[in-house]
C-alpha cells in the first residue's frame, strides 16, 4: 500500500497508446503537473484522449504566469504527436493571432476536438467518479452543445442531458499530500484537480510535500487517499 | 450638442450602479472586469470567480504574484480576509444553481429576445466557450457590458444573433458606449443615452428596434 | 449585510405554514440543529414537509448520544402536530419495540412519509442547489424505489431517474462561522449539513462561535458564506 | 459429529479473510462491524462510514465520546491519524462511484441470484433504507455477513426474495454460521462449512439449491 512514486517516469511508465487521461489545468501554470506531463512526453505514449480545461495555452499566451516564466503544458504532448483528442472548454488561444500548437494541429485535422462548457465538463467528470451516469442541465440549451443531445423539460425549462466522462489516468497537481494519499491543494489552484481525483482509474499526483498520516486536519482534507494512487515529489 | 461616445470606464461604471449590497458577482473578461473600481460607496458586493475563489479583492500588486490564486481571466488576485476556494464542480454548482445574483459579460452579438453570443466567431471554426454558457444559463441576472458598434460599425444589438449562441433569452440588461437597454417581454426598451444622442440617434446604429422610454434620461453613473 | 441574527426565535420567525425545511442530523445529536429546532416547536408554524436523513431517532434510542444525554430532534415538531410529511432514508426506530413519534403519527395516517435511499436524498439535495434538476442512479434499481420511476439503459446497466429537493428553509449546525458565513463543521457532523447548505432558499445556521472574516483558512472552509443566510450563536 | 453452528464472531473472521491489504471496506451494522477485529495480520484496511469518514479506527474509549465522531451505527470511533471527513453527498459518491472495495452487510434473505432483501420486514409496512440500496448497488463487492436461518428456522438462502430488495444480483459471498457460499453465474458454490456439517445437511436448511464445490472444506480462518 505504499504510493510514493520515486520518479515522475515510473509514474507514467504504463500508460498505453489508447489511454484517456484527465490532466489539471484551469489555464495557466497553477494546478498544472508540469513535471508529470513532461515525463508523459518523454514516456511517448501515443493515441491519447486528454480531459483539460484547456489544450495548452499558458505556454502560449502567460494565462496566470509569472512574467517571464515558460510553463510547461499538454501543448508539448500536441507537438510531440501523441494526442488523438481533446475533450475541453477552452480549446484556443483567445488571441487568434497567437495560435496554440492545437489550434494549428486542429486546423491542419491532425487532431479531433469536443468542446464542452465548463461546467458542464466539470459535472461530467464529477459523474463519473460519482457513479451517475447522467444528468440533465440548464447549459447550453439553444446552442451547438445541443446537437445531438437529448432535450427535456422540467417544469416548464429545457435541460440537455449529459453523460459522464472518465478515464484510465488522472495526472494532477496538489500543494501537499500524505502517505496515504489525503491531499490538499493550494487556492485557486484546486480547480479541476479536486474532481477529476475522482474519475479516473488510477489518480497520479505530484506535490510540493509529503507529509506523515495525521499532519492534514482530518477536516481540511479536500481529496480523501482513497482517491490517490501514486504520488511524487517535486524536486 | 456633439454625440459622445463613452470609454469602457464610463460603461463600466454604469454596470457597477446595479450591483446591490450583499450581491455575490461574477464579471466577465474585458469591460466586466472593470466595474469592481466602482461600485458604489457603501455597497458590499462579493466577487466570485469560476477560477474557485469567492470573496476576493484587488488585483496583486507586480511583485506579488501567486499562480495559486487567480481570477478566471488568469489575472493575479491579493490575498483578503474571508475568502473561500473551491473547485471547478462546486464553483459551477454555486454558478447553475442559481447562487450568483449578477454576472456581467461581454458580448458579441444580443438579440431583441436577449439571446447572447459571445464565445466564437463563425469565421475562426474554433472557439472558446469557457465558462460563458454556464453563467449565461445559471446566474440570477445577466448584464452585458459592450460597445454598441463592433470595429466596423455593425450594429451588435440585432433581431437575430448569426453567430453562434451561448444561452437564449438570458440578458436583462445592455450597457453600451452609447445606451441603456432593458430587454423587456415586448422588446428592447432604451432608457438612458449618452451625451448628444437621441433615440433616433441610437436607432440608427441599432439594427434591432428599439422602445424608447418615457422617462429617457442621461446616463445614471 | 449582517448574517448575525441574535436569538433562533427570530431567526426562524418568518417560517410561514406550508413551508419546506431541510433539517440536519444525519442521526444523532452531532451536527442537529437543536436549538432552531427548539425555535421552530415555539414558533409553531404547521402543515410542514421536512426533509431530513431521519424523521426523529436520537431522543428515542439514544443513537449517537452520550449516554445520559436527551437531544431534541425533529420527533418534537412531529408530537406538536406540525408536520405534514417527512422525506427521509431512516424514518423509523431500528427497533419496532421504541417506535418513535412519527412512527406512530404515521401508522395512525397522521403524516406522509417518502422514503429515500440516504445516498439518492444527498444526491437529489445536492442537484438542487447545483442547478441539476434530474440524474440518473444505479441506486435502487429492481427494488420498491423504482416504483413510478423511469428505468434507462446507459452501457448496459440500468438507472433510476430521480429529481432534484429543494426547500424553502435549511436548519443547520456547524462549530464555527465567520460574519461572512464561511462555516467549519466538525468531523462526522458535516454530514447532511454541507449539503443543505446549498439548496434551501434561506440557510440558517446555529453555531458554537462566530469569527472575524479571515480567522478561517480560506482553503479550509466547508461551505462558502455565499450559501448562509443567517447565523446564530448558541449559548 | 456434532453439527456446531459458529457464533457471529467466527463469521466475522471468515468475512475478515476476504479483506485485502489496501482495500477500502464499509462494513453495515450488527456482524459485519465485528469484521474489523479479525483482519489478518499485516494487511492494511482502510475503513469508510458513510456518516462521513474514511480512515477510521477503533470505537472510543468510556469516557471519550465525542458526538462529532461517529459511525454509520452510531457507535462512537476514537481519532487517529489519516482520517478524513467529508459531507453525505461526497461519502455517497464514493459509494455509488465505485471507490468502495468491499461492503459487508447483513442480510434477511439473499437468492440464488444475488439479489439481497435487508431494509424491510414486510409486516412492519415502513422501513429504514438507509445507505443500504446505495452500498448493495455500488461497492465493488458485497459480502453478507448472517445466520444462516432465521429465528424460526426459515432459510434466509432462497429461490425468489419475497422481503422487498435492496438490489438486484449484487451479493457475491455469502459468510453463514455453517457455511461459506459464492454467488455463481450458475447458482450458488457451496465452497465451506462448519464442522460436522456435510453438503446435504446445509442444503437441508436451505431453500435455494446448492452446487457443493469439489473443494468443500472447512472454514478458512
Amino acid at each position: 500500500m505504499n504510493k510514493i512514486v520515486p520518479t515522475f517516469a515510473e509514474a507514467v511508465a504504463d500508460i498505453p497508446d489508447g489511454a484517456t487521461l484527465m490532466i489539471d489545468g484551469f489555464a495557466g501554470p497553477g494546478g498544472t503537473p508540469q513535471n508529470l506531463i513532461r515525463a508523459l512526453r518523454d514516456h511517448g505514449a501515443r493515441e491519447l484522449t486528454i480531459i483539460s480545461n484547456t489544450a495548452g495555452l499558458a505556454s502560449v499566451i502567460g494565462f496566470g504566469t509569472i512574467p517571464g516564466d515558460t510553463p510547461t503544458d499538454i501543448g508539448v504532448l500536441v507537438e510531440n504527436e501523441q494526442i488523438r483528442k481533446v475533450i475541453a472548454s477552452f480549446p484556443v488561444s483567445p488571441s487568434p493571432s497567437r495560435p496554440t500548437a492545437f489550434e494549428r494541429a486542429y486546423l491542419e485535422g491532425k487532431v479531433d476536438l469536443e468542446v464542452v462548457p465548463q461546467g458542464t465538463l466539470a459535472e461530467r467528470i464529477r459523474a463519473g467518479g460519482a457513479g451517475i451516469p447522467a444528468f440533465y442541465t440548464p447549459t447550453g440549451v439553444g446552442t451547438l452543445m445541443a446537437e445531438g443531445r437529448e432535450v427535456r423539460e422540467f417544469d416548464g425549462r429545457e435541460y440537455l442531458l449529459e453523460t459522464a466522462l472518465k478515464a484510465d489516468f488522472a495526472l494532477l497537481r496538489a500543494d501537499r499530500a500524505d502517505t496515504l494519499g489525503n491531499t490538499l491543494y493550494k487556492g485557486t489552484s484546486r480547480n479541476f484537480n479536486g474532481v477529476m481525483s475522482t474519475s479516473a482509474d488510477v489518480v497520479v499526483m505530484e506535490v510540493d510535500e509529503i507529509l506523515e498520516p495525521g499532519e492534514i486536519d482530518a477536516g481540511a482534507v479536500h481529496t480523501p487517499g482513497l482517491y490517490v494512487d501514486r504520488i511524487v515529489k517535486i524536486g | 450638442m456633439e454625440k459622445e461616445k463613452f470609454p469602457r470606464e464610463i460603461i463600466a461604471m454604469r454596470v457597477a450602479r446595479e450591483l446591490q449590497d450583499g450581491d455575490v458577482v461574477n464579471l466577465g473578461i474585458g469591460i466586466p472586469t472593470l466595474c469592481s473600481q466602482f461600485v458604489p460607496e457603501g455597497r458590499s458586493v462579493v466577487y466570485h470567480s469560476e477560477s474557485g475563489v469567492v470573496g476576493y479583492g484587488p488585483m496583486a500588486e507586480p511583485g506579488e504574484e501567486d499562480i495559486d490564486l487567480i481570477n478566471a481571466g488568469g489575472q493575479f488576485l491579493a490575498p483578503i480576509p474571508g475568502m473561500a476556494f473551491f473547485n471547478s464542480v462546486e464553483g459551477f454548482a454555486m454558478i447553475r444553481g442559481g447562487h450568483i445574483d449578477v454576472t456581467v459579460l461581454g458580448a458579441l452579438q444580443v438579440s431583441e429576445r436577449g439571446d447572447l453570443a459571445n464565445w466564437m466567431l463563425p469565421d475562426r471554426g474554433i472557439g472558446n466557450v469557457g465558462g460563458a454558457m454556464d453563467l449565461a444559463a445559471g446566474a440570477k441576472r445577466v448584464i452585458v457590458a459592450m460597445e454598441h458598434t463592433d470595429r466596423n460599425g455593425n450594429s451588435k444589438i440585432v433581431r437575430e444573433c448569426d453567430f453562434p449562441l451561448t444561452a437564449q433569452e438570458c440578458v436583462s440588461l445592455i450597457v453600451t458606449d452609447v445606451a441603456v437597454i432593458s430587454v423587456e417581454r415586448n422588446g428592447l426598451l432604451l432608457t438612458e443615452v449618452a451625451p448628444g444622442w437621441t433615440a433616433n440617434d441610437v436607432q440608427e446604429i441599432t439594427e434591432a428596434p428599439l422602445n424608447a422610454s418615457p422617462y429617457l434620461a442621461g446616463f445614471r453613473l
